[in-house]
Formats: C-alpha cells, structure tokens, sequence
C-alpha cells in the first residue's frame, strides 16, 4: 500500500475532490497547512510597518491507497491542481506497511477503502 | 415611585425646557436632547451595519468591509456637510432640488425651529450615511475599495438628496401627499436601487452560481458578528423612528412602539419561512426578518397602529426570506441579503402606509383599509416609483462611469485570495487558522 | 413630517415640556424621554445577554444561543404586548393576578400619568425579555431549541407577570410593604428560579461531571464575546435601574451612583475571591462579579447609601464565586453562571433592602442597620419566598410538560457534534479551525 | 465651561423642568437627564478601549488586556469616589489641589447647581477612568496585572486628580484663562504622558525590534474586534464632549457637530497619510486617526468653527500615522497607538485653541487666527507644560516604586507563552488553532 | 522504529489519551484535520441554499515508537476510539529510519522515548 | 529522497526557517500541532475549576530533500531550534520514494526543489 500526500493550492480543493471521486478514490483526510517554495509571497502593512509574508496558504492531502490505485489517484490530483501556475504544489508518495481500520480491526488493502 | 407624581406636579405648575433666554427663537432643550441622542443612535447604526456585513462574509474579506464601513460616515460627512445638505434642504432651491446652505455653518437655512439647526443637521447627517452602508454589503467581496469610496461620495452629495429633497425637503412628492415618515423609500430602498445598480454591474462573486446556474452557499465567517451587527442596527433604529419625529411628542412612545413590534413579527414570521422552506430557522434570515420588519414600518411607524404594525412587520419578514431566493434565482448575488431587506421591504413599508394609515394622525393620510380609499395608495406608488426610477438611473451612470475609469472589480487572484491582502495588505484575524477553499 | 410643525406650534404657544395640547393630561416630556432611552438601554441588554452566553459557551453551539437570544426579545414582545402585560397591569384584576389591556393598545390602562401608556408599556416590555434572556444561559448546550421557545412563551406570558403583578401591579405583597425597586426578585430571581428548574429536568451537559462526581472545566469559546456581554449588561443597567424611577427626580443620580458602585465593589471582590480560590483572577468570575453586584442593587438602588450599596455589591460578589463553586458540588451544571448571579444575588439584593434601607427614601421602608427593626427584613423574606414559590413551582410544571410532549433534550449525538449542526444547521466561524475534542 | 452658569442662570430664570419642589435650589431635569446619559457614553468608551487594545494585540494576551480593562473602572470608581473627586473638586483646597468631600456622599461639594451632584460625580467619575484606559494599551503584552492595577489607582486616586484640579477645579491654571473644555490636556494627554513613562521603565515587547534597530510588524490577532472599540469609543465622545457642557444649552449640538466632523476628517486623512506612505490603507491607522480627530477637538469643541474643526482633526489624522512611525523610530513601543493618540493629539488640540477658537465662545478665549493675538497660545501652553510636567514626573516616580517593589514586567517565558497562560490562567479562544510564532 | 498515524473521532481523543498512558506511551503529536471516508456527511443551509458537508472533523495522532511498542500503541488506539460505528478512523503505520531528539542530538530508539 | 519531519517551539519557527534558508533550504510545508512529550504541561481555572493542559502548542515542519541535503536539513534545524530545554522537540526522517511537481509533472530530485 501507499500513502499518498500531496499539496496544493487551497482554492483548488473542491476540483481535486471531483477529480479524486470521479477516480473513484473517496477517502482521504484533509490539513490546513502553510507552506513556502518557488512561489513569491505578498507582502502587508500594519501600523508603518511594511512586511513580507512567505508562508502561504495551501492544502494538504493524504490518500491512503492500493499499488493499483496509485497512478489514479496522482493523475487525479494533478487534473483538479494544475493550473500551470508556480504554487500548483507537490505530490509525495510514502510506502505504507500496514494500515487498520479501528472499527473493525481488519487489516492491510481491505481496511483502506 | 411616589416621587414621581411630584415630577409630575413640577411638570404641570413650571414650564420646563426653553433656552430662549439665548436664542430669543423657541428652542425646546427637550427636543435638542432627543435630536441628538436618536442622532448618536442613528450614527451607531454603522457599527451595526459593519459588523452584519463582515459577520456574513468571509473572513478573507474582513479588513476590506469593515474599512468601507469605518470611512462610509467620515466620508459621508463631509460630503453631506459641504453639498448633500444644500441639495435637499438648501432654501434656495425649487421644487425638485434644494440649493443653499452648503458648508453647513451657524447660518444656514433649517426647516425646523424648536431645535438648533446643528441638531436637525447631525440628525440628517446620520441618515445620509445609512443610505451608504446599506451600499456597502451588496456589493461586498469583489468591489474595488475606490470605486466604492467614489460612489458613496455621488450617493451622500447628489443622488440621496435629490429623493430626500423631494419628499423631507418641501419638494414635489411631499405636496402630493406622499408619506414616508422615516425613509423606507427615501432611505432605505433608495440604497437598495443604488446598490441593485452595481450589483448588475458588478456581477456575481466568483463561484456564487454553478454552470446549471443553481447558487452555492458562500457561508459567512461569523455568525456572532453578524447577530452583533444585528443587535446594534435594532437598537439604532429605536433613534431612527422616533427620532425622525424631531420632537418629543405622544408620537414618540407610538412610533418605538410600533417600530419594536414590526421587527419582532418580521423575526418570527422569517424564523418560521426559513424553517419551512429550509428546514432549519437560518439565523441569517432571523436577522434579516428583523430589519426586513423595520424597513417595513419606516415609512409608516407614526400613522400604523401596534396591531397594524405587526401586520406589515410579519409580511415583511416573509417578503426577505422569499425575495433572497428569488434573487439567487436571477443570479442577483447580495451576500448580505441588503436587497431583499432595504429595497423590497423598503417598497412594501412605503405602499403599506397607504393601506394601513390610521386616520387622524397625519392631515389627509388615510389607508384603504381605514376608509381612505385608493389615493394614498397612488401617491405611495407615486413616491415609490419617482425615487426609484431617478435613484436607480443616477446610479446605473455613475457606476458605469466608474466601471469605465478606475474599474469596479477587484482581479480574480485578487478576489480568491481575498481583499483583504489585495485591497488592504492586513488580514483580519492574525494567528488564526483559517481554511478558505472556496472559490 | 407635519407633525413636526405641530410639535413646534406647540413648542412656541404651550410651554414645551408639557405636551397637554394633545394629551389634556400632565404628560412631562422629559420623563417620557428618559423612560424612553432607559427603555432602549434594557432592549440592548438582549444583546449583552446574547453575548455572554455565547462567549461562556463552547463554539460548536454559538448560533443556537445567538439565535435563542435574537428571538428571545421578538416572541417575549408579541407575548407581553398580547398577554403578559394585561395579566400583570390590566386594571380589572385582583390582588393576586391582573386583566384586561390585553394586546395593548391607546386605551389599555396605564399605573403612571406622568408618561404616555406606550412608553409604561415599552420599558415594561424591555424588563420581562430580560427575564427569559436569564433562563437561555442556564439551559445552554443541550436544550431543544423549541424546548426553549415554548417555555420562553409560557415564562413572558403567565409566570413572570404573575410574580410582577404581585410586586409592580398593585398585588398583595406591595401592600405587604414588600420592596423591589428594579426586580431583584420580580425579575432576577424569577428568571434564575424559573433556570433552575429547567437545569434540574434537563441535567448536566455531556462530561461535565467526572465519574468520581468531581467537575470538569468546560471552557467557553471567545473570552471576548463573554466580555463584550459583560460591558454592555453594564450599559443597559444603568436604564435598568435608574429608569425604573419612571421620571427625571432627584433620585435617578442617587441610584445610577449606587448601580455603578455595587458592581464596582461586585467585580473588584469577585477577583479576589477567584484569585484566593482558584489561584488566579479569571475573567469569568470577575466579570459575573460585576452583574452580582448590579444584581444585588437592583431591589434597593433607591433606598441603599452610596456606602451601603458598595457593601451589597462587595458581599454579591463573594457570594457569586462560592455559589458558583457550590452548584458545581451539587452537579446543577449552569453553563454561565446564572442561577450564582441572578438567583443567588436576586435574594441576596432583595434581603439587603431589609437590611440597608435608609429611612425616608420610600415611606416606610426602612433598614434594619438603620433602626427600621426586623420588619422590612420579614416583608422582604416573605415576598421572597412567595415570588420563589410559585416561579419555581409554576416552572417545574411547565417545563416538565415540555419534557413530556416534545422533549427538552438533543440527542447524545447533537451534542456531541454541537446544537450548530444539529438544531440549526448552521456554524458560527465558517473556515476557522476549531478542534472540539471534550465529551 | 462658562456657558454652564449662562445656562444655570436659564435655569434659575426660566426653571427649565426644575425639581425645586424638592431641592430648593434650581435643578433642571433635562441638564440632568443629559449629563447621566453623556455620562453612560463616557462609561461605555470602556467597551471601546477594551476592544480596540484587544484586538490590536495577540491572542495570547486577549484575556489578559480584556481583564484589565474590564476591572479599571471598577477600580477608578472606587478610588474616584473615595479619593480622586475630592483632590480634583473638594471644597477645602487651594489653587493646587482639593481638599474634602472623600467618599462621596449627599453632603459632598459640588462646582455646578444646574445638576444634582451625583449627576456630576458620576459624569467625572467616567472621565477619570477614560485616564486610566488610555494608559492600558500603551503598556500592553507586557505588564505584571497587578503592577497596571497598582498604577491605575495612583492615577485615578492622585495623579489625574491633580491636572485635573488646576484646571476644572478651579486651579491657578483656570485662573490663567487655559481653556480645555473636554480634556485634551487633562484628560488624554495626561494619559499619554503617564502611558509614556510606564512604556520608558517598561522597554519594548521581546521581537519589536531588530538587532539593526528596525521595527518588525506585530500585527493585531483581531482587526474586527479593534474596529467594534473604534466605533464604540466613536460613539462614546458625543458623551465626553458635548456632554462637557454639563447641560443642554445651544452650544451642545454644535459641539456634536465639531466633533464629528473632526473625526471624520481626521479618519480620512489617516486614510490617504498611511496610503501614501505604506502604499495601503491600513484600517488600525484609520481607526486611529478617527480618534486622533477626537481628541483633537476635545479641548477646543465649544469654541472651534465646523470650518476650524474639520482643519484641526485633519491635521490630527495626519500627526497620528506620522508620530506612530516616528515613535517605532525611536524604539517606544506602543503597541495600540496611545501615544499618537491621546498625547501627541492632546497636545494639539490644546494648542489648536490658542489658534482656531472663535471669538465671543468663552469669555477671553480667541484664537490666533481670529485676531485674538498669541495671548491664548502661550496659557495653552503653559498648560500643555504645566500638566504634562506634573503627570510625567509622578507617573515616573510611581511606576519606578513599582518596578522596585513588585516588579513591571513579566518573565520571558511568560511574555512568549502569552500573558493569558502565564497571569490569568485562562486562554481567550479555547478550541480555535492558533498559530504564536513571533518572538 | 515504526511512526503510528492514527486518525480518529475529535470526541475519542481523551480516552485514546489515557488508553495510551495506561500503556505507557506518553508522547504524541495531534493534529486537527477533517476528513472523508465511509461515514456520511450532513447538510447545513443558509441563506436558501441547503448544502452539503462530507469533509468531517478529525483529529490525527502521530505517535513514534520502537518496534517493541507499536503493538500495544496500536491495541491502545483501539481501545480508546472504537465506538463500533462508521467513523470511528484508521490507524496507519510507516518505517521510521531515523529519530533525533533536538535538544541532546541524540539519535534512534533512545530519543523516541 | 528523504522527507524531514520536524516538531519544534512555535517561537523556534523564525530562527529555524532563517537557519534553513542560510543553508539553502527554501521549501518547506508547516503545520499547526500540539504534542506531548517530557515537556511539563501548565494549569488553568475556568469559572471554579482548575485543569492541567498537557498537549502544547508545536509547530510541525515537513521538508522533502535530495539524500545529500539530508544532513545539512538536520543541522540547520537543531541549529535553529535548539534551546537546550525540554521541549526543543523531535526530529523523524522517513524515506520518501516518490516525488512529483503538480504544475510540472517532474518525478523525482528535481522535483524536490
Ligand atoms: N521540498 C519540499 N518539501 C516540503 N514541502 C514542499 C516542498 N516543495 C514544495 N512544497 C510545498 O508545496 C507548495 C508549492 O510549492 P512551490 O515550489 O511554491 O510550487 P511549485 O511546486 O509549482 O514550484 C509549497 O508552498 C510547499 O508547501
Ligand atoms: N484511505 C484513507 N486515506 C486517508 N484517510 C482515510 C482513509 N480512510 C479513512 N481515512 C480517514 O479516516 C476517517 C474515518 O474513516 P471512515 O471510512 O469514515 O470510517 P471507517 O474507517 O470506520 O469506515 C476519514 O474521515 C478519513 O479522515
Ligand atoms: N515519540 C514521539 N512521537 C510523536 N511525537 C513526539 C514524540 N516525542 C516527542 N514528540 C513531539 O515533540 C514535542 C517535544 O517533545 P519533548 O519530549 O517534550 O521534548 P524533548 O524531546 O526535548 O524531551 C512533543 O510535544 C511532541 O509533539
């Protein structure tokens, strides 16, 4: 199993999630997060203090998923993400050994979906 | 109590309040008072209209909203100051605009005398700045801050006037027996044109209607801002009312009266409307149901019975929850619901006067339902018509010439990231986590 | 606006102040404006109750004490103005209940000459909201919200106005000598008897007791809100108390002097007391501190000295920490400490008149520290024993009715997942991070 | 406030609504009525600083700067009452201060006869502790509670009291013919200057300032709640000054007006000063110029022009984002703007009445524009001096007895962790993610 | 060593709290997160548009440990958050090469603890 | 590639970003959290009744690099956070298989940066 994690653009959410659906990958959990890279802040003012804010917004994603689903589910998150603007974000993919679903104790592919 | 009956004895044997010992004129110091305690009421209504508009936005927008309303009266007055007084009550005007009195100072023309003319000023002064803030809301998150400020400043200094003029200010609609005690349609619904105008030329927030053209809630980021912003526009309409009788009268306990009523039924009937068609007693229709309920009675409060005033409120309540519907249907994107509450109900308060009119209590204003036939009904369609056809156009050019100049809205990055960055480079809440993944 | 003109006639011929051209009777102007405003300082009270409520409260059920404080006022006017009033003022009642003046109206019948019927009635009106306003906080976050409603009705309607009538309305426990000024009893205790019996048939809220029975901190959700709450109780005190004079004598600065330094010496020995016990001066205390105080001189404002009412108000303040602490003990779970301020204080305030009265201020009441004897403190006891009795009494049947027909309680589920969800379907802070990880 | 005994004589003359029956004297109940509700503003102006300190502050210190404010009029009412009044108003004194009239009673001494003294009591009463929050801000994020509260006594209970003698109580500085009708000079910039002693003892916030000496931004954790205050303290100044007059004369509404329009005039051009120079309209600039206009035309309301007074707080719009830029110059962190506020402004607008006051207004009161020559200018400053001087030097000795006793500032680890955690043991927020990463 | 990432009801977090105490694993990292899965979401409305809310409240624990522990860290979860009904989370468990502790530097099992 | 986790001091996130930045680590995501750990908790009073907060305010940094980064990443975070008190926190390095830039499609190194 894997572990997908990606972030992005928070506007772009509610499109991932379509993209993600419509993938037929329906579980994911979702953080609120700040992230800086390649993208440029913006900067704000307050009481004759001009500063410069590089931590922004974005959105952090983690689908646990099946080898199989992997590819899907990347290509699903690029779909809803890429706007070809610098700040679309990353997608990281963690090898996941075990996974268990708390309400019944079933382990391992079954207890993902 | 009993040392009341003995104030009451002074009451009748003295002759309380008069400050002639200076003016020489019949100033009662009773009626400055109330003037100007309803004016400070009144002013507080700023307050009441920037926190229910902020509370019903999002929060990336905050700053923005509530530096519009913050400089909304700081504009206002001065504009109104030196022009917008002078158009509607200027003594050297016509029928149709005032001219006069501007840079308002100690000699300028008053049309009252048992109150100083500062007093009657400050009091009209208030006004002036409502009928902006009410602006302000409709056109809320996706509004250039200048384009705003630049219109306010035309609305105060020209476009409210004008209506006012010709209904307080001795014009052509006050001869033709129009009534409107308290600016349901000079006020209230000539914002309400004014800001319908530049939602059209605005257009809807980004991602407000989906392609099958259905609307999407864009919730607000705080519910107990908007329920403060409520709770301040109730208490600043119990100046706003009564107040407008510019004078402590009998009227003056009627009109709180009837003004609390109204407000109370609109409550109700748009908590049980919104319940209904809903299935849940949306606290942002409650509040709307409130001002909707007030709107209504503005125009009437001092000719409606308590009875007729519960009427007009509860059909009033029931008008702002279906008409922001309605909107939503066409695609009219009102974040604040300021339509359906000032201009709907702001027409439905205006025409009711001509329905629910007690006699006797304003010469020759009379309702159907008293007996008084169908004229007061014409002349309210009258008013309703004249002020919203005048205010509505000036509008439509002013907007489209700023349109055209400086533009009206904000870029699109700058509007999914929010105002407040774009617009004002401060955000509201520092240190706080906030999602904001809509549109 | 003609009216205006009238006014100003009058101004000029008839000696302002007096407006007997319209009335025949001695109407002072000046009363009707100071019951008026003091009218509107109480409405505004249902903001500070909305607020502190809110604040005390877990964020996950805000709109549902937003939205039980918005209505609250709305259906406790229609109710007074239909029902209530008549029940506690109608002149064709007994000692024990009042008649008549039902859906109040210019000829209902009025106890006071001195101001019109519509201001009586309005600050009347504003006085039997803020009784329900009392019950919202003690029952918060796990009321039914129609639960609430229902008994909001039943409370405005029949048991406030009965209590009411007995004091203010001419009852047997005014010619009992019985005094409460501004409603110790007749209001605060009423309300907090009223609370508490609802508190007893609802029970504690999720995982505010541990299994050991110890408490558990259930911390409110906006210190902020809470305190806005606190400040503009305090405001609206100051029509509360001094208002209830009902006219502009030389009483009203004695008792806003007495109002001010009760809550001051409430809020500076709240500190201490949470500072001692508890180890640090928390806000929540400090500020029930204050409304203790008020509390506490609300019954004797215009009878107790400047020193006295610093005394009362010091002691109210001590007794609202201990009591706080004390209902804890006993697992009556009181969300905002409303039975501590306004039950506890309420008899408190109401027993000090026996006690700090100085003689000469109201005929025949005079304090036991000031040689009056024991007798006031008997009145004092039995009036309230009498009004506790049948709130209390008539509280527990009503509520228990509700409990029986649609239930006074969400399910464990609501109010888990919080009354937002679940009763109103709606958040308070769209986008905001909450983590809401108690029971 | 000359125009308080022109107004008095009225009284005695025309018996304006007198309650004689009762007092003998010429009371007039509208003056009275008036003063109390003035008086109720003022009070509620501790709502404003409340929220306007708050919001411009962090999270961490909500409960923190809430409770201080919540508590200092308490604490001012108490000391005020026992103490202040008597040093500011007492009988017994001489030109330098008051003696007498402690603990406030029936029989206390009172300069005016229009109004009962408790009417003016309770009316100071407001002021001084205005004094008091002023200091609040300034020294916020940063102070031991108890050592704020130490020194809100001495303020209030000598320092004010002082200042205030000299020139409201018929101290040698009246005598000179310094004219400060609300208290620019004896109210705010005493405030600031006591502010600016705690602030120079205190040092900055850790993080303010960079190694190389540059200011970092410490942005306010709620710019909706800094607004509510602004707003607040808006309204509360028709309180302050036109309440100053201390009955309701024709000057009242006219002092309305100057105050008004020199806030608006100052929230504009903070508006466009901060625009130009941090290229944003900043909303706490804004706020702030709102005030700096207010405070501008507190000494000079009664004797500026409408004309003069949208100059004067034009000019305060401008010197307050000018001085707060300058004040981060120089390391004195003022974290709300108190300084630029109350002291920089208090100082011009006692200046601007040696320069715009209108002839005729107040006997021997002209401005230098007016012909009045510099007469005016130089006893404005000799109270500008005289005052400032005073305040300054106790303030200073006060607060170092302090610093040496029981210590000013917190720890480190308490100033980083947030005053909330570390004084008040109660978090202002609890469940919202908040993120404290500055210093 | 093993990184256990367990995402679970915000209201199981103080019994999942003392589930892990009783079993002597003391430390932990939570985060606040929302998200989807089996679970059905509710609608809210306002202002006449009803909607619907799938992304639900969670809370995320991320508890490090030596091998020896996960076991029990893994039964303590359990106990403290099953509730038997759809929604109750799932537990995931990653390979964790390397652990520092920042204030010593010290590395591997001893700086988990 | 390896990702970075680190737990640090909400007021350490200043210096630790400047520590990084001056070794030229730019790219990094944040994360709001609380935690637990040896750190002692504090007290507060609420309306009569006094409680312990354990779980403290932590900031969580997620920083993916290139294995030659890896040592220079760890440096500059102990660097940055290091306060020598109990608290300072953690830091867990996990191998991160799989990298992809959103707006790009780049895999692997040089999407990392
Ligand atoms: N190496 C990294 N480690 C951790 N987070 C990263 C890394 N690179 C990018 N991110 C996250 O992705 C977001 C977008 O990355 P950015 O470089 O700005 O856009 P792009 O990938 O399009 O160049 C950043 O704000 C950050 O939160
Ligand atoms: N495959 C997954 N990837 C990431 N998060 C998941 C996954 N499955 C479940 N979750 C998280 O666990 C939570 C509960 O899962 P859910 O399926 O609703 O309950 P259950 O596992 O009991 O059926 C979800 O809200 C989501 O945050
Ligand atoms: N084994 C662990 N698993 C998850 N998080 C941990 C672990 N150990 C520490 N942490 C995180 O690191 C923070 C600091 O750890 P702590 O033990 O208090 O400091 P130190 O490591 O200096 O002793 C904790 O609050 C917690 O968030």
């Amino acid at each position: 199993m894997k572990m997908v994690v990606a972030i992005i653009q928070p506007n772009r959410l509610p499109d991932v999630k379509q993209a993600l659906f419509d993938a037929d990958v329906c579980k994911m959990t979702v953080t609120n997060v700040i992230g800086c890279g390649q993208q440029a802040g913006y900067t704000e003012s307050y009481r004759g203090n001009i500063f410069e804010v590089n931590l922004l917004k974005k959105v952090k994603l983690e689908i646990a998923v099946n080898e199989e689903f992997v590819d899907r589910t990347v290509q699903a998150i690029i779909k809803g993400a890429r706007t070809g603007k610098i700040g679309d974000g990353k997608i990281f993919i963690f090898d996941l050994p075990r996974c268990i679903r708390i309400r019944t104790g079933e382990e391992g592919g079954c207890a993902i979906g | 109590m009993s040392k009341v009956w003995m104030a009451v004895l002074a009451a009748v044997v003295l002759t309380p309040g008069s400050i002639s010992a200076e003016t020489g004129s019949a100033i009662s110091t009773v009626d400055t008072l109330w003037v100007l305690v309803a004016a400070f009421l009144v002013f507080f209504m700023n307050a009441g209209f920037a926190f229910i508009e902020t509370g019903f936005c999002r929060a990336k927008n905050a700053v923005n909203i509530l530096t519009k309303n913050y400089v909304v009266f700081a504009i206002s007055a001065l504009v109104f100051w030196g022009l917008g007084y002078g158009l509607m009550f200027g003594e050297q005007g016509n029928t149709f605009i005032g001219a006069g009195s501007f840079l308002v100072s100690e000699n300028s023309s008053s049309p009252v005398s048992n109150i100083p003319l500062f007093a009657f000023f400050f009091f009209q002064l208030a006004f002036a700045s409502a009928a902006c803030s009410i602006i302000s809301g409709a056109v809320a998150e996706r509004i250039k801050f200048a384009a705003f400020i630049l219109f306010g400043i035309v609305m105060v200094g020209v476009i409210y006037p004008i209506g006012g003029h010709w209904v307080w200010g001795g014009g052509w609609l006050a001869d033709l027996g129009f009534h409107d005690f308290a600016g349901s349609t000079v006020v209230h619904s000539a914002g309400g044109w004014a800001a319908l105008a530049g939602i059209i030329l605005l257009g809807a927030r980004l991602g407000k209607y989906r392609k099958d053209g259905s609307a999407r809630a864009i919730v607000g980021h705080s519910i107990p801002l908007a329920t403060l912003g409520g709770f301040i526009l109730w208490l600043g309409w119990f100046g706003f009312n009564p107040g407008s009788e510019l004078a402590v009268t009998e009227n003056v306990p009627r009109i709180a009266l009837t003004t609390a009523l109204a407000s109370c039924a609109g409550t109700i009937t748009a908590m049980f409307t919104a319940w209904k068609l809903m299935g849940k007693p949306d606290l942002s229709m409650i509040i709307n149901g409130c001002l909707a309920g007030l709107v209504a009675i503005t125009a009437g409060c001092a000719v409606i019975s308590p009875l007729g005033s519960v009427i007009v409120g509860a059909i009033g309540g029931i008008l702002v929850v279906v008409s922001v519907i309605a909107f939503d249907k066409v695609k009219i994107d009102d974040p604040v619901g300021a339509l359906s509450v000032h201009l709907v109900n702001g027409v439905w308060g205006t025409l009711a006067v001509g329905l629910f009119a007690v006699p006797g209590r304003v010469d020759g204003v009379t309702g159907l339902f008293y007996g008084g036939g169908i004229g007061q009904v014409l002349s309210q369609l009258a008013g309703i018509t004249a002020i919203g056809g005048i205010v509505f156009i000036l509008s439509m050019v002013f907007w489209f010439i700023i349109k055209k100049t400086i533009g009206l809205r904000v870029s699109r990055e700058e509007e999914i990231g929010g105002l407040d960055i774009g617009e004002m480079g401060l955000e509201a809440y520092n240190g706080f986590q906030i999602f904001t993944t809509e549109g």
